[in-house]
This record gives structure tokens, sequence and C-alpha cells, in this order.
């Protein structure tokens, strides 16, 4: 006459005791290197599938636990609230050791005391030669991180739809606007790229590159934005959600050119989700790069290891065999230690359509801070 | 076992269900709480068996004071108005619950639950017993109600208007069955109803309620015979109203005047049963021993047993039955005076005894 | 213990968490929305009615759109599984309950894109031109359709519920008199069912202004946006916890003047 | 034999169109993703795609889906035990005594309905943040709790009033206490109501978004926001497969409990 409530009971039991067991399983703490990549799937799955296996492989004993933290900055702005809560906390050990972030938050980390100035410990801080290794939007982060590798946004296109890729940006508005709605960016809101190439439009308008990115920040010669931006905003373009939605609405032909970052781009075509006759063009005066950067918290559980683990990332063998000749990326080290040990077939790929001295010429940086928070407003209001 | 209850006060919020009742009903007999809805009768039942707490007061069952017993520890059974018989247990589950509770023997449960049904005259023991309670008609329900209070046996027996979810027919057997039941088992039993023509029918003792207080208690006969004031002479059976005004030597209903040599002054309530008066065509000779008032005829219905005359007198409609079919028009009707009943209005005390001042019209 | 005290016992531990977890952060979203720069200003709202007023009557028209396309559709239909009955088309449209919302904004995102299958159908059957198809997914039409699919199981099923209460007498009155389908929808059920109907669309009101993952999903880049998805791009892509939260109270206070309708039906009834 | 009126076969061939149509409109955007999960390669302008495979179901398999899928299961698992065991007594108290401050307790329930969860969500990881419990499994099994108490209370209140107070009445009168009484006769009772109310509390765990979005991050991954990303960064194919996934209890609880599930309680699924 009990039988329904009996058979609750023991389900409920039954689940309890699963749990009990279950649970030290789920929290266990063994030699686990957490490292937290912030930044699209194909970020972190880099790190799951191909660093954190050799890394194993290589290491006996550990574990490496990598996840990702979401898309674009806000994948950053969750690394750096994760760190910092532990910090407000006054917890002894983070359970955050190698983080893979954006330029915007270093100020922050930095600034903090969130993160580690660990760089100059390992072996391959002499390798690293880049500017933007030491100075992220015009902030001095020398010897808090090392490149994992270098990013620039391209316009991509679609070349049975685009005939004649325009070479600058005069082309390009003349081309938009006799093929309305077939450019496509993210605006400022869905993702970088589009935060690039709005960069890159104010440069070419206000010529004052230099300012912008080297400082130092004075605000009136923002006057010239206002309208500017009016004028990106007049022209008839279509406005993709994010970056990936900007490739991949090129990939379905539903815009014929957009601007996207080249290893987001080179990344698709390898795992064979773009169409292979995309191509890519950097035009002048030029859009603005970044590097992902490799941090190690200031109180990361296993700094040491931390450390071992961005040295094996950083190093000519694994920048040489993963980031270029898997990847097709550009190098987070100096080019010459690296290339190397890349192929030719893969060094022609690197540098098909873009080549070594347009990336020179027409790669610029992003500005200082306070210059791009202020143009995210200016873009919401104008 | 005797059971009383002395000042006992119940509250919800501000209404007062129970305002001091002391009662006692008799060892062995059956005792009909009788009143119309919201008169505090299942709020005293479910206080004897223990559900609500009271506010006040005592209940005793026999020597053993069990006010502040829970439930459990009660010693009652209590038959519900729904049943409250257990949906998810067979009949026969239901019916041992409480032998199993006192941990008796399988064998010996069995053995009691066979009899108590075979007692109840459930018929076809066999098959029933395996059934669930849904399955059963409402009178078999009833039965196996019964038969689960009876089974752990109850110093008292505790019944919530038990037959008001049948169908006449039924409840008519059931009624006498039941009255048959109690008698055989002596149980000491406390019947909740709303219907008068049951609680007369069954009970030793009838408990007439209203507004959370006793308005008279006595045998069956006494309550019907004799009601004590305007409430019980009009709670029990089918009976009319006349507003009137008392003063010395005469009583007057509308432009009427009656004699009258009664105790009430003033505003009057007079009550008579139809089945006391009589309709005449219109008549005024007086009689001695009657009370006649004039009205009119205005309908007439067949019942079956006799005809129910429509009369209107003064503006107020009363009803009077008859054997013999009496035509529309002016009538007079005729109350004998020991019939007719004469209350000081919006006074619910009798002024005195009413049965000797209706007498002395 | 004492009853009373043994009540709050266990009522303790649920009631902390949604208090901790709810009331809590509630309170300190009020607090947040007027503190700019580490002291009390108006700031953030002057910046919400700089940028997002659009934005909020946005939402309102798409969140009072769907909200009248989907009562409208479940009136109907339900009139129609009331009245003649269709048991297959009654369990369809249960299924749309079962589906998360981020699994609706992706499927739909996948068939609405201008090159998503719908259009891909269309235009094999000549209906539409693939070069310059229309697109109905990263628009407002989108989020409407998304949201009207997704709520529509739940109204069929409140307003079915109300119909199936109406007496099945007041419809034989009707038809009695002549009354067609329509009529007996329109004329019968729909009045019976009214107080019902309120407050079920007071209900789906406030569940789609703040729907978050639909339009997160299958909303365009382009401005205006749903309310929902300002907050979080203010929170993550600006780490603008005070205009965020300025704009969560302005979502609270459409909120609760439906809340305060839902709570009046619902604690009438005696509890 | 009669021959049948004309309209009764038109009518006939009205119903299946309309059943045809209204499987088409709640089948349409589900089928795009039985159709992209399958999907190797599908360029513009090509109308159909142009590989069809497994390739991608054997890929999610053995990727991070596999693992978003355990933990997002084992986490609606311990949501829904806890729920229980604080919402069975509570709701029963409710049902059945005059709990103090019954009416403010009610209301704490239910207010957190009419509000909208995301800019809550957004302070209340604040806090997890401060108490040291967020990106943790313990922290996104507190926010769950949030919304699958709120809906527990009721449903489980619900449940424990539609069954008359009398049966148990009955028990406590033929001897059995308060607790025996619960076991025996309200349990038994309530249970399918209770299974209802313990289905629908593991599917908001299991489909929970926003909370987990916010408060997880970033080394709680469950399988509705590892959709939300593969989504957004246009791993089309994953993420159809991760939603016909998720899909899967809820439709598998349609299928086979559409007779049982009462009204009420189904409502409440549309809420999630």
């Amino acid at each position: 006459m009990m039988r329904k409530s009996t058979t609750f009971t023991t389900t409920v039991a039954t689940l309890l005791v699963t749990l009990a067991l279950a649970w030290p399983g789920l929290s266990a703490a063994q030699t686990t290197l957490n490292v937290v990549t912030a930044g699209d799937t194909n970020m972190h799955d880099l790190q799951r599938t191909v660093f954190a296996p050799e890394f194993e492989k290589r290491n006996p004993g550990v574990k490496v636990n990598a996840v990702g933290s979401g898309p674009g900055e806000a994948g950053s702005r969750v690394i750096v609230n994760k760190v910092k809560s532990q910090k407000d906390a006054g917890v002894a050990k983070w359970d955050v050791d190698v983080a893979v972030v954006h330029q915007i938050v270093m100020p922050e980390l930095i600034q903090q005391k969130l993160v580690a100035r660990y760089a100059p410990e390992i072996g391959t801080w002499k390798l690293m030669t880049a500017p933007d290794g030491r100075n992220a939007l015009g902030f001095d982060v020398e010897g808090y991180v090392m490149p994992m590798f270098h990013s620039q946004v391209v316009l991509a296109y679609n070349p049975e739809m685009v005939k004649a890729p325009p070479s600058t940006f005069e082309e390009l508005v003349a081309w938009i606007k006799s093929n309305p709605k077939k450019f496509g960016y993210n605006g400022v809101k869905g993702g970088m790229s589009g935060v690039a190439f709005t960069t890159g439009w104010l440069y070419w308008k206000t010529g004052q590159y230099e300012k912008f990115a080297r400082g130092p920040y004075d605000k009136s010669i923002e006057a010239a934005w206002p309208a500017a931006i009016k004028e990106l905003k007049s022209l008839p373009v279509t406005l993709t959600t994010g970056n990936n939605d900007t490739l991949d609405r090129i990939n379905r032909g539903e815009i014929a050119m957009g601007p996207v970052w080249v290893d987001m781009l080179i990344d698709l075509k390898n795992q064979g989700r773009m169409d292979p006759k995309i191509r890519m063009k950097l035009i002048a005066p030029g859009f603005p790069g970044q590097p992902m950067y490799l941090v190690v918290p200031q109180n990361a559980a296993n700094g040491s290891l931390a450390r071992k683990y961005v040295e094996f990332i950083t190093s000519p063998e694994i920048q040489a065999r993963v980031i270029v000749e898997r990847n097709g990326w550009y190098p987070g080290i100096d080019g010459q230690h690296v290339l190397t040990h890349v192929s030719d077939k893969a060094k022609a790929l690197l540098f098909q359509d873009v080549p070594p001295d347009a990336l020179t010429r027409h790669g610029l940086s992003f500005p200082l801070s306070p210059y791009f928070k202020d143009l995210m407003t200016a873009y919401e209001e104008n | 076992m005797d059971v009383r209850v002395e000042g006992l006060v119940k509250r919800y919020g501000r209404v007062v269900a129970l305002d001091g009742i002391t009662i006692g009903f008799p060892s062995g007999g059956m005792t009909a709480i009788l009143g119309p809805s919201g008169c505090g009768k299942t709020t005293l039942l479910r206080a004897l068996a223990g559900f609500n707490p009271v506010d006040g007061g005592r209940i005793v069952f026999g020597a053993e004071d069990v006010t502040g017993l829970p439930p459990q520890a009660r010693g009652t059974a209590m038959v519900f108005q729904q049943y409250a018989l257990w949906p998810h247990m067979s009949v026969f589950d239901n019916v041992a619950y409480g032998l199993r509770l006192r941990k008796v023997p399988a064998a010996e449960v069995r053995a009691r639950v066979e009899e108590v049904l075979h007692l109840v005259e459930i018929g076809q023991i066999a098959g029933v017993m395996q059934r669930r309670p849904g399955e059963l008609s409402g009178g078999q329900q009833q039965r196996v109600a019964l038969a689960r209070a009876l089974v752990v046996e109850p110093r008292v027996l505790l019944m919530d208007e038990p037959l008001s979810n049948l169908d006449a027919k039924v409840r008519q057997r059931l009624r006498a069955e039941v009255r048959r039941l109690q008698k055989r088992v002596g149980i000491t039993t406390i019947y909740v109803t709303h219907d008068q023509e049951e609680a007369l029918a069954i009970a030793d003792t009838v408990i007439l309620m209203n507004a959370g207080r006793v308005v008279q208690a006595g045998s069956p006969q006494d309550i019907y015979f004799r009601p004590e004031n305007a409430f019980a002479a009009e709670f029990l059976g089918v009976s009319n109203q006349l507003a009137g005004t008392a003063e010395a030597g005469s009583l007057s209903v509308g432009a009427q005047r009656l004699p009258y040599t009664g105790p009430v002054r003033g505003s009057a309530t007079l009550l008579f049963k139809a089945t006391d008066a009589t309709v005449i065509p219109d008549d005024l000779t007086t009689e001695s021993g009657q009370a006649l008032l004039r009205g009119t005829l205005e309908e007439r219905l067949f019942l079956g047993s006799g005809y129910r005359h429509y009369v209107r007198i003064e503006g107020e409609s009363v009803m009077v039955d008859g054997t013999e079919p009496v035509e529309a028009g002016p009538v007079t009707v005729r109350v004998p005076v020991e019939k007719l009943k004469i209350y000081a209005m919006a006074s619910p005390e009798p002024v005195t005894d009413p049965a000797r001042s209706t007498r002395t019209l | 213990m004492t009853p009373r005290l043994l009540s709050l016992a266990v009522a303790a531990p649920p009631l902390a968490i949604v208090v901790w977890l709810f009331f809590l952060p509630f309170l300190s979203s009020a607090h947040l929305s007027f503190i700019r720069d580490g002291e009390w200003s108006l700031r953030n709202y002057a910046l919400v009615w700089r940028l997002y007023k659009l934005d909020v009557l946005y939402t309102l028209g798409v969140s009072l759109l769907s909200l009248v396309l989907v009562i409208g559709i479940a009136a109907l239909v339900c009139g129609y599984l009331r009245l003649v009955g269709h048991r297959v088309v009654e369990f369809l449209f249960k299924v749309p309950l079962f589906v998360p919302f981020v699994v609706v904004g992706h499927g739909m995102r996948v068939l609405l894109a201008p090159r998503g299958t719908l259009n891909s159908a269309l235009a094999q059957v000549g209906l539409i031109d693939l070069g310059d198809p229309p697109s109905i997914a990263f628009t407002w039409a989108g989020i409407v359709i998304a949201l009207v699919w997704k709520n529509l199981a739940l109204a069929v099923l409140l307003v079915l519920g109300a119909y199936r209460a109406v007496d099945e007498a007041y419809l034989e009155a009707a038809r009695n008199l002549g009354a067609s389908t329509f009529r007996q929808i329109k004329d019968v059920l729909l009045p019976m069912a009214a107080p019902s109907l309120v407050v079920a669309s007071a209900f789906m009101f406030t569940s789609m202004l703040a729907s978050f993952s639909i339009p997160l999903m299958i909303g365009g880049g382009e401005p205006p946006q749903m309310l929902m998805v300002d907050v979080y791009y203010r929170i993550n892509y600006q780490d603008d916890l005070g205009t965020a939260n300025a704009l969560g109270m302005v979502s609270y206070l459409f909120a609760m003047g439906v809340a305060g309708y839902y709570l009046r039906t619902i604690t009438v009834r005696p509890v | 034999m009669p021959r049948p009126h004309p309209g009764t076969l038109i009518r006939a061939t009205l119903r299946m169109a309309a059943g045809v149509f209204v499987a088409f409109i709640i089948f349409a955007p589900l089928s795009s993703l039985v159709i992209w999960s399958f999907t190797r390669k599908w360029f513009w302008p090509h109308p159909f795609p142009q590989e069809l495979g497994l390739f991608y179901w054997r890929k999610v398999l053995e990727g991070d889906l596999f693992r978003a899928l355990q933990s997002g299961f084992f986490i609606a698992v311990i949501v829904t035990v806890l729920t229980l065991l604080l919402t069975i007594p509570l709701a029963y108290l409710l049902a059945r005594y005059p709990v103090p401050f019954k009416a403010a307790i009610l209301l704490v329930f239910l207010l957190p309905h009419a509000f909208p969860q995301l800019p809550v969500f957004v302070n209340a990881t604040t806090l997890l943040y401060r108490a040291h419990l967020a990106a943790s499994v313990s922290g996104v099994v507190l926010i769950h709790m949030v919304g699958a108490l709120v809906y527990a209370v009721w449903t489980m209140t619900a449940v424990f009033r539609s069954i008359p107070a009398s049966l148990e009445e009955a028990a406590w009168n033929l001897g059995a206490s308060r607790v025996k009484a619960f076991f025996t006769v309200a349990m038994p009772l309530a249970t399918p109501g209770l299974i209802a109310s313990t289905l629908l509390v593991f599917l908001y765990s299991f489909d929970e978004f926003t909370g987990t979005l916010l408060v997880g991050s970033p080394f709680v991954l469950t399988l509705p926001v590892y959709m939300y990303r593969t989504s957004v960064g246009y791993e089309l194919q994953v993420a159809s497969i991760a939603a016909l996934i998720l899909m899967v209890p809820g439709l598998l609880l349609l299928v086979v409990l559409e007779r049982y599930l009462k009204s009420e309680y189904l409502s409440m699924f549309g809420r999630i």
C-alpha cells in the first residue's frame, strides 16, 4: 500500500548516495593546472586539444584543465572578475594558473596587482621582441605578458562578388556605396573586429594615428570624431552581431566583404568550415591588430608550473609547429626564431594574402585605453 | 463512556465558533447535534476529536480530561462527511489501518476486519476487500468508513454528516441501519447533521445549536413538540411566520386582531406548522380554541399525500397543508391555539414557557 | 520545539537562498543604479535616457506585438480545439513548452537567417531570390516570431484550460440559437475566459520583456536592441554596472505594474 | 450504405491540412537543427548541404559537449535533490498549518516570477563572488536553486493543498502520529504531483541559461551555455547537435508523461 512513497524515498536516497560519492571526484584537487582562455571556442579548443595533451605528456602527473571564459572581451572581463574576487576575499591560492586575455584588461590587471611580473623569469623572454609585448594600448605591460600569437584585422571578401578588392579606405567607401548592404561589420559591441574597423576608419578620417596610439592622451583631438562616426553610420552597410557573425555571413554569401581577424578566418578554413575561396586584404592606411596575452595571476596556485606552461607555448618549437604551421597565425615571439622551423608551404600560406611588408606598413595598434573607452561611447551616441 | 464539555470556547480570528458550550453526551447513547451550517456543530465535533485546539473550557471523557490530548491519543473514531477513505489503499487496508497501528497480529487483523465488514453488512466481503474505495458505490463507501471507525473499538464514535452525500433512498435505509448498529455496539455516538428529520429519526438526544451556542437539548419529541424559542420552532418542520404586535389582551397581525392573554408585549412573531393549520372557505364565525386569520388563497399544489395551499395573509405568504383541495379566493386559516406559538421578536430566549403562553391565548 | 518555531526552521533555508540571491541582489541593483564613479547621482539614468530610450520603446513594442499575436492565435486555436477538437494539433502545441529558450533562439536563427533553411527551401520553389534574400532573423520580426513560437504553447495551455472550464451548457445554448464556431468563440468562450486570459497575458508580457537568450541569439547587431541585451553588453563589454542596473530598474518598473496585477489575482484566492 | 455527405470529406481534408500546417510551424525550426547537425559542408550558394555525415556527432562526443552535458546533468540532479529536501516539508506546512507570516513567505516565493532575472542575477553574481562561490559547482547550484525553489514551493504547496485534510485527520483519529500519517497518507497521495514537480525542477536546472552564464564562467560549463557559445561562435553543426541533445529530456517527458501532467504543472514548464 505504500509502494509509491517507498519508491520515491528509495530514489531520493540513491541519488543522495550517488552525490556523496561523486562530489569529491568532481572538485578533487590534484595537481591540476587551470588554464582559462578568453575568446571564441577555437581559442580554448586549441589549449584543450593541442597544448594540454602535449604538456601533460611532457610533465607526467600534471593535468591541464583548459576552459573558456566566453567570447570577446567579455571573456577577459570574466577572468578579471574571477581573480579579483579571490584577491578581495584574501584567498591565498588562486584557482586560475594561466590566463589568455585581451589587451584591454591589462591596465586593471596590473594596477590591481592581479598578475605576476613573471615573463623575465622564463627562458623564452629574450625571444620576444614585438613592441606590443611591452606596451598595450599605451600602457606599460613589460614583463607581465607573453604574446601567444599576433593577430591582425583585415578585410575578408568573396572574390566571386568582389572582382576588384579595394586597397584603400577611399576605394572601400566607393565600393560600399555602389554595393549597398554587401559590406558588413559588427559595430563596436559585438567584438573586436568591428572595433578595429571603426578605429581604422577614425585613423583614416582624422589622420592622427600617431597621437591616438602613442599618446599622450588629449581629449581635444576627439572633436573630429562625431562627424566621422556619423559619416560611417550613414553608409549602406549591414551590421552583424559579432566577429563570427561577420565571418559566417561572408561564408554564406549574405555579405560580400567585412573586417575579420586573420586567425579566425584561417582557423575556419583549416577546419573546413569556411569556403576556401574567401580571400583577405589589408587596406591602407590600415587596421589595428593585437596579440593575445598569456598572463599568470599573482597568487596562482601552481605558479611555477604556470611559468613552465607559458614557456612551453612560447617556445620556438611549439610556436612553429602549432601557431604557424598548424593554425597559420602570426607567431607571438620573434619570427626569425620561428620561421626557420616552418615549412615553405606553411610560410607561403601565411603570407599568401597579406605579405610581410603590408603587415609592417598597415598593421596598426589600437589607441590608448582612454581613447578606446571614449570611442565606445562616442560610437553609441553619434 | 460519558462525554462532557464545559465552557468550551473556540474562535477563528474574530469569529466565535463555540461560545462557551456546556453540555453532556450520555454514555452509550446516540446524540445528534443539529443546527444550520455555520452554527458551530462541526467545530464542536472536531474539538471532541482533537483536530482543533480549543481556546477555553474542558473536554472530559468519563473521568479523564482530554482537552490537551492530540487526536491520536483520544480514542475517538470519526466518520467523515466525504468518508475520507484513502484512495491509494484497498478497502481491507483502509479498515486494517487502525489495527496495524496498534500492532495487532496479522491473523487477528484479518479476522477483525472481516467481522466488522460483516457487521456493517457490506455484502460480498471477499470481493469488496481487495477493491479501492473509488470503485464502490456511495452507500458502500459509507459502510467502509463506518467499519474503519468501529474496528478500533473507539471510546467515542463521531459522525460528521455521514449520510449527506447519499441520495434520498439510500439515506433513508442507512439511517435505520446506523441506528440499529449503534444500539448493537453500544458505543457513545455523537452525530452531526443539519437535517432535522434525520436528527429526530436517529438520535436518543438532540442538541440544537445556533451561532455557537446550544439552543435546546432534549429528546426528539421535546425538541419537535416543545421548541423553546422562535429559532427552534422555525428550524424544526415546515413553519410559517407572521409578524405581529402584542399588547395586553390582543394581538394584531396587520389589520386583523386576535384575542391574546400571554406575556409578550410589543413586536412579536407568530409561528405555526403547515400541517397544524387548516384552510377553510372564508368564514367569520369564531371558534373557541382556534385562531382565525383571513387571507387570499393564491395557489394550490398537489403533493401526492395531499394539497399545499399558499395563502396571503396581510402581505405575507403562508403554507397550509390539507387533504382536500380548496378553491382560490378569500379564505380563513384556522390554527389550534395550542399550536400557534408567539415569541417576542428579536429575543432568541423564550419569554416564558412558550407552550403555556400560547395556551392562555 | 514549538510548531511555530519548527515551521519557521523549515522555512528558513529556502527563504535564505531566495532572499540572499534574489531580494538582496534586487536591492543592490536599485542601489547601484544611483551610483556613478563612487558617488550618488542620476547620471546613470541620464545615460539611459540619452542612449536607450529608443531601446525601451522597441522592447515594449516587440513584447506587445508578440503578446497580441500569441493571445490572438491562442484564442482562435483554443476555440477550435475546445469546440471541434484535434488531438494531434493539441499535442503539437505542447512541444515548444519543453524546448529551452536557447534552443529556440538557435533553431530560429538557423531557420530564418537570410540564407537559412527557410529561404533555401523557398528559393527552391522559386519564391525568393537568394541573391538578395529577405532577412527575418536579426530583425524585430525574428525576435517576435521566436517569442511567439515559444510562448504559444503556454498560451494555448492556459487559454484551453480556461475554455474547458466554460460549461458546455452555455455553448449548447449558443449553438441552439445558431451560432457558428467563430461566434461561439467570440461571444461565449472569450468573454467567459477573459479573467484567465488577462492573467496569462500579464504573465507572458513580463516574460517577453525580460527575454534574454532569444534576442541575444536572434536579434541583429544594429540598434535598437531588447533591454536585456543592452544590460548584458553594458556589463560584459563596458564593465558598467551603474548603467546596467539603471536599465534593470527600468525593466523592473514595467514588470512591477504587471506583477501588482498578477499578485492581486493570486492573493484574491485564499492561500 | 449511405454515401458520406460531401462536407464530411472536405472537413476531413481540412483537419488533415490543419494538422500538417501546425506540424510544419512547430517542427520547422527543430528540423533545421537536424539538418545542420548532419551537415559536413554547406557553402553558399548551394541550396542543400554539399556533404552530409556523422563527422560532427563523432567530434562533439569526445569534446567539450560531453563534459558540459555531464556537469549540467550532475548539477541538475543536485539541484533537484536539494530542492525536494527543502521544499517538501515547507510546502506541506504551508498547505496544512497556520505557519507564521505565511502570506509573506508565499510572497517571497512568488515575486521572483514577475521580475526580469538577468539584472538581478548580475548582482547575485557579485554576491557569489564575494562569498567566493562564483565559478564553482556550488555557486551554480545555488543560483539554480533560486528559480527551482520558487517553482517548487508553489507547485508542491498546491499538490498538498489538493489532498483533503480529512484524509490525514482520519489517520490521526485512528491513532497515527502526525509523522506516520504524513508518510502513510499524505506522501503516497502527493507522489504523482511531486514527481511532476520534481521533473519540472530537473528540467529548469538542466535548461537554465542566464544564471549559469553569469555565475558559472569560466570553470562550470553546462549544455545551454555551451550551446550558446558555439552558436554565436558560428559552429552551427556543433550548436545544432547540442541543441538537439538539450531537447531530449524535455521531449521524452512530453511524450511519456503527457497524459499524466496536469495543466498547472505543464504551464510551469513554459516559464523556464
